[in-house]
């Protein structure tokens, strides 16, 4: 007892660390079933539908497939290197999360031993510079999977994603200057209350209104900064490390199994951890789009109207669904949806506390649908034409956006 | 409210403008914009100078204006800053400077209407003006001198304005080369006055100066030297004994320059920094007394040498120096007044003068010998009558300016008691005789020109009267040497003194009172000018029987006085002398001595056994060079080592003391 | 709480640990590699002492340090982009061009 | 043994760790990925000082630009294991010896020094990035400048150097 309270805060953050391993593994494997749904869709296919409803278990198959694949490795390559890379690829990736805020306040009448406990791993000062600092890393683990592995699709997968992600850190970087501008801070949650100033949407720094004088939109940056980030993080279309038509499968062709998994993962995580980012340094965060007066009041009901009412689809899908799983699995997944919505409508403090969260995923769930759109509308860009892209217009734009915005914070004054 | 006094630096900075303008992107436009640029500019500044003067006067109410617009240097407890002023005497200047300047600006768009580097000519002039204005309107010495090279520099381009031909290369190379010698003097005494004073803003400087106790006559005190050398500078500048000899040779720049630069303004430079620094003057007899003999030995020596001139021009440039010489005189007995007056009636009928023989110039398409003209009165009429009253003006024939002015001179010249009983008397007697020698060339130069039979050839010479462009500042500046002298007519001659009186605040004591009565005073006056008068009549009368009634005359007595006619005829060979002097000898030694001997022995010896020595020693070394990178690094870890053992061993302590 | 000589020795270390290899690498990107290990130790000394006196003139000399490191390995980089291009070499006694 | 002596240990350790592997690495990619393990390591000691800004830079820039640069480079050229020659008679018999002194020289300086230099004022306090910047911008904005201009001409260099000349 004694030693849980003097050790409270250690303990706590270990919880919460696997707590939110748990969960961002269930949202990757989950993130793969929803974007091959979507590009099914926008190619009009049904997608994957044969394992459980609506292949809702998809993802389980696949994870036990890569468990249990034969893993190769391929001759003369460097062992250490080979296997280091995905662990790199995954760790960085996965770290990322930890600084990311999921709501301003602690949970409602709950304390761990003393601690309050907050929605986050980790709240440090610099966490934007921590994220960039991570992102800039993880480059190794495309580069040396591509070098390791000791074949000549992987190396120059790995050449071509190292380049492409040098040249685009520099637009990323660039293009956050101007939030950073409008919230002298580093620190996530500090970025997202300096956007509470104006009421409701006005403030957010794709608006820019800080309360006092004109706005200072972000469009520049946000554009920049979500372009960047896609190539950052090698998804169409700038998938050209992995670009199946031209290298097989890029830097992790000669990877199987779970090795293989690692950089699945590690790819989605960066999606996630980029939206999270789009939401926080652009759309407000956990901020609500509506202003916190009493008339917008009732848009605390929002998540109750959302859930409620897709609880009562899925049970009505359900029960017209084809197998037998279906028919019993949808309804209670409705079941529980409905219930969850009249809870929250029932317990006025927990649907308080749940209002920042549901926001925040709210436009994470937003942002991952455009990177999905994006894989399945865009064409793949050619080497050069990317090349030209990051440095002949992102890092201009992003640099202009910059000063634009550091003449316009000084016009209008902290 | 006194806008444009308060923003006094406009008025130099239009003509720096239009300069810049034109040299910049003058090359490819035609006249017209290059005349209205530069006309624009300098008529602007004139504009701006009359607003400010009429703000000094009226509103004001004549009050010293100063005022600092930025520091320039600062050094230690040396300050030199753009900081321009506005007294009396700024005013005549800066009237004198920017209307003659406008003036001669309007002829020369005729005047060079057909030369080639037209933008050029306009942007140096311009410059001229820019600098001239400096000059006038600065508030230190520093600033002045800035000005003061500035139009020794616009001066040097203009009269090598013809710079392919080698005559104008030289003359310029001369006259830049003549007044260094005087910069030299002039910043002697800068220095001296800075030592003396730990100041060269001269409100603060002249303020100190006042109470002190004047140096003795004949004794070289501070101030003495201080003025000998400040004085040095003038003599440089405004072409008197020995540093004049530039001044006949600047006539290869063109007429107008010749007019503005070398008659109007910048040659009276000196005598304004003369009357400027007047206080140490008044402090400095013996100075005072030196610049009167060596103003009236110039006017003297520089008439004889104009009485046998043939070319028109270098007539003039000879009577420049000498009327120079007369301002140096009244400044020297202490007239400063009349000496400024001078100066501005000088202006007047100068500038006309060489305009007018520009025009002539012109008429003959290019000829400047006398003897080669003749009869031109009836062909050019404006220019003649012009260039009559100008003549009348200088020869001093009453009621024209130059008669006051060099009246003035005389009188105060005759009264001052400076340098013992009879100087005066005897400076008084060679000015008046020089005044006789003045009216006699001047008028010979008339006669010569445009009376008797045309000497030249009538069928090729084309002769005709200038456009009005060139005709109407001739007008202009007739009319004000008429008149100009009338502001100072003397209570004698009905008027009131107005000069005088203007400039009295800022000479004051300065100007030598005479202590006999009011009644004795006229009495003297009226027995001088007549004199005056008659000296002048006389020369006329003797030109008009030389050149007019026995036109073979100056011939026999050129026969009969060879040796003087030649001496005189080359300029006393002056210009030979100092070469042979002075030119020779520096050639001689910085050949044979500095390059031959120093140069090549010595230095470059030192230098290549140095090189040789080294070259050999790394020889020896060079074998430690292996090319091998890892090698150098190695070596590179051994300095390392050094270095880092130097700092550290020996003295830990202090060393690492900064740590703390 | 950790005394400042500690890291001013760590740094020294570093530094000759970079010196070393400086010499004994033969692969010219070894080569700079150590220079930068020589750089980071210079850096560690500079945000210590600059701890040790509670200014930022330290950080701020790091923070040059780091770009004109960076410039440093752009061009330096290049160079041997060239001389690999040029020798088919990347061991520094092949190039032994260096010498009169 | 406070904790914060433990990590500055710990780090230190990896540091030097990490700068050994860099000298006995055969190959430029794992000298790279030790000198990685070099900087994260100082980074850390950074962290522990405070400089939170500096270390984030440290690991933005040198490691996620100049050594991905470095990376990228030894994968471009596909540099193998360096071969080991013995041409430099100055390297191989004063080298060790040589570098062994400047490392003894400079700890040992160190050493005799300790007594003198000061400790921290507030161990552990994290320096202000905004005071960090205003300093940079106003007292250093000159080196600033130059140091920009510097990676101008450093950017232009490297074209000039890696580009191919045209036939």
């Amino acid at each position: 007892m004694n030693f849980l309270t003097q050790n409270a805060f250690w303990i706590l953050s270990i919880i919460k660390i696997l707590l939110l391993l748990f969960i961002v593994l269930t949202v990757n494997a989950y993130l793969t079933w929803f974007e091959r749904k979507l590009v099914a869709h926008i190619q009009s296919r049904w997608g994957p539908h044969r394992v459980g409803p609506h292949g809702l278990l998809q993802p389980a198959a696949d994870g036990l497939k890569f468990l249990f694949k034969e893993d190769p490795t391929p001759a003369g390559a460097d062992k250490l290197v080979y296997y280091l890379a995905p662990f790199l690829a995954l760790a960085l990736a996965l770290t990322a999360i930890a600084v990311i805020p999921f709501g301003p306040k602690p949970i409602p009448f709950f304390n761990f031993f003393g601690q309050p406990v907050y929605l986050w791993v980790a709240n440090p000062d610099i966490s934007l510079l921590i994220l960039f600092a991570i992102t800039a890393l993880s480059v190794y683990g495309v580069a040396l999977a591509g070098w390791a592995s000791n074949s000549k699709y992987p190396l120059l997968g790995g050449l071509r994603s190292s380049a492409q992600m040098i040249s685009y850190e520099l637009a990323l970087t660039m293009s956050v200057v101007g939030v950073l501008l409008m919230s002298n801070s580093f620190s996530l949650s500090q970025i997202i209350n300096a956007q509470s100033y104006a009421p409701g949407v006005l403030g957010w720094n794709i608006i820019g209104f800080s309360g006092r004088g004109f706005p200072v939109p972000q469009v520049l940056g946000f554009l920049c900064f979500f372009i960047a980030a896609i190539a950052e993080t090698n998804r169409a279309p700038f998938d050209l490390p992995e670009a199946e038509s031209e290298l097989v499968a890029g830097f992790h062709t000669e990877y199987a199994s779970f090795k293989f998994a690692m950089f699945f993962i590690a790819e989605y995580t960066a999606m996630i951890t980029v939206s999270c980012l789009v939401a926080i340094l652009f759309f407000g965060g956990w901020l609500s789009p509506f202003p916190a007066t009493a008339f917008w009041q009732f848009t605390h009901y929002l998540p109750s109207v959302t859930l409620i009412p897709f609880g009562l689809w899925v049970i009505w899908d359900g029960i017209h669904y084809e197998t037998i799983v279906g028919k019993l699995v949808l309804p209670v997944i409705g079941f529980v949806m409905i219930v969850l919505g009249s809870a929250l409508i029932a317990l006025p403090a927990v649907n308080e506390f749940i209002q920042p969260t549901f926001w925040l995923l709210a436009k994470i769930f937003v942002v991952l649908f455009f990177y999905v759109w994006a894989r399945g509308t865009l064409p793949r860009l050619r080497y050069d034409q990317l090349m030209n892209m990051g440095w002949k217009v992102l890092l201009p734009v992003s640099i202009a956006n910059v000063i634009l915005t550091a003449g316009a914070v000084l016009l209008r004054g902290h | 409210m006194q806008p444009i006094l308060e923003q006094l630096w406009i008025i130099p900075l239009l003509p720096l403008l239009g300069s810049a303008i034109n040299g910049l992107f003058g090359e490819k436009w035609p006249n017209k914009i290059v005349n209205s640029v530069a006309l624009g500019s300098t008529g602007l500044s004139f504009l701006f100078a009359l607003e400010a003067v009429r703000e000094f006067v009226f509103v004001r109410n004549q009050q010293f204006f100063r005022k600092e617009y930025f520091d320039w240097i600062i050094a230690g407890n040396f300050r030199a800053g753009f900081d321009l002023q506005m007294d009396q005497l700024t005013v005549v200047m800066v009237l004198v400077v920017t209307g003659v300047g406008f003036l001669i600006h309007i002829y020369s768009t005729g005047y060079m209407a057909h030369e080639g580097g037209y933008y050029r000519f306009f942007s140096y002039l311009n410059l001229f003006m820019f600098f001239m204005l400096i000059l006038v309107l600065a508030a230190n010495y520093v600033l002045l001198f800035v000005g003061w090279e500035g139009v020794g520099l616009s001066s040097y381009l203009l009269i090598g304005f013809y710079f392919l031909r080698k005559s104008a290369a030289d003359a310029g190379k001369k006259a830049f080369i003549v007044n260094r010698i005087g910069d030299f003097g002039f910043m002697l005494g800068m220095f001296l006055l800075f030592r003396t004073f730990h100041t060269l803003d001269f409100k603060t400087l002249f303020d100190a100066a006042a109470p002190m106790a004047s140096d003795a006559f004949g004794h070289l005190g501070t101030l003495t030297a201080a003025c000998l050398l400040l004085f040095m500078g003038a003599c440089g500048k405004s072409a008197q004994l020995p540093l004049y000899v530039w001044l006949p040779d600047a006539m290869e720049g063109p007429t107008p320059v010749s007019a503005l630069i070398h008659a109007a303004t910048m040659v009276t430079a000196g005598v304004y920094v003369v009357a400027r620094s007047h206080i140490l003057f008044t402090h400095a007899p013996t100075a005072m007394l030196v610049v009167a003999i060596v103003g009236c030995a110039t006017a003297f020596f520089a008439a004889t040498i104009g009485l046998a001139q043939r070319d028109i021009k270098k007539v003039l440039a000879y009577s420049t120096v000498s009327q120079l010489g007369y301002m140096f005189l009244g400044c020297g007995v202490g007239a400063f007044g009349a000496g400024i007056f001078h100066l501005m009636t000088h202006a007047f009928f100068k500038a006309l003068l060489f305009l007018a023989a520009g025009s002539v110039i012109h008429a003959m398409g290019g000829e400047q010998d006398m003897l080669k003209m003749g009869g031109l009165s009836r062909k050019i009429k404006y220019t003649y009558w012009t260039m009559l009253i100008a003549t009348l003006a200088i020869a001093g024939i009453p009621p024209l300016a130059g008669f006051f002015s060099k009246d003035s001179i005389l009188l105060s010249a005759f009264q001052s008691e400076n340098g013992g009983g009879s100087t005066g008397h005897i400076l008084y007697g060679v000015g008046l005789f020089t005044a006789l020698l003045t009216s006699f060339y001047m008028f010979r130069l008339i006669f010569l020109t445009f009376h008797g039979k045309p000497r030249y050839d009538e069928h090729h010479v084309h002769v005709h009267e200038s456009p009005w462009s060139m005709l109407g500042p001739l007008v202009t500046l007739a009319v004000l040497s008429v008149i100009g002298g009338w502001v100072a007519a003397p209570a004698l001659w009905g008027g009131e003194d107005h000069f005088a009186n203007f400039l009295g605040p800022v000479f004051g004591g300065a100007e030598a009172g005479s202590a006999i009565t009011e009644a004795a005073r006229h009495q003297l006056e009226l027995t001088l000018a007549i004199v005056a008068v008659l000296a002048a009549l006389a020369g006329l009368g003797v030109a008009f029987w030389l050149y007019i009634r026995q036109p073979g005359k100056p011939a026999e007595l050129v026969k009969s006085f060879k040796g003087a006619y030649t001496a005189v005829y080359n300029k006393y060979y002056v210009d030979e002398l100092y070469d042979a002097v002075i030119v020779q000898p520096l050639m001689w030694i910085s050949t044979q001595v500095l390059w031959k001997a120093v140069d090549v022995r010595v230095i470059d010896g030192a230098v290549n056994g140095v090189a040789e020595s080294l070259s050999n020693t790394g020889d020896a070394v060079r074998h430690t060079q292996s090319g091998n990178t890892r090698s150098y690094a190695v070596w590179v870890v051994v300095g390392a080592l050094v270095v880092i053992a130097i700092i550290f061993w020996p003295a830990l302590k202090p060393a690492l003391g900064m740590v703390r | 709480m950790v005394p400042t000589i500690y890291y001013v020795i760590l740094s020294a270390i570093l530094f000759g640990m970079g010196a070393i290899a400086f010499i004994f690498k033969q692969n010219i990107i070894s080569i700079f590699m150590s220079i930068e290990l020589m750089l980071n130790a210079v850096n560690l000394a500079f945000v210590a002492f600059n701890q040790a006196w509670g200014k930022l003139d330290g950080q701020v000399f790091v923070l040059f340090v780091i770009v004109v490191a960076a410039a440093e390995a752009a061009v330096g980089l290049g160079i041997i982009i060239l001389i690999q291009r040029n020798r088919q070499s990347l061991n520094v006694e092949r190039v032994d061009q260096l010498k009169l | 043994m406070s904790a914060s002596l433990i990590i500055f240990f710990l780090l230190a350790a990896l540091a030097i760790l990490g700068a050994a592997s860099l000298i006995f690495q055969r190959h430029p990619i794992h000298a790279a990925l030790s000198l990685i393990v070099v900087m994260v390591a100082l980074a850390g000691l950074y962290l522990l000082m405070g400089a939170e800004f500096v270390a984030a830079v440290q690991i933005i820039v040198y490691g996620g630009a100049i050594m991905v640069l470095f990376v990228f480079v030894i994968m471009l050229l596909n540099a193998g294991v360096e071969e080991r020659t013995n041409f430099s008679k100055m390297a191989s018999i004063a080298g060790w010896p040589l570098a062994l002194a400047l490392t003894g020289v400079l700890a040992a300086a160190m050493v005799r020094a300790g007594p003198t230099v000061a400790n921290p004022a507030n161990p552990g306090m994290l320096s202000d990035t905004a005071t960090l910047s205003t300093l940079l911008f106003t007292d250093f904005v000159y080196p600033f400048e130059l140091t920009s201009f510097l990676v101008l001409v450093a950017i232009l260099g490297a074209m000039v150097l890696a580009q191919r000349e045209q036939k």
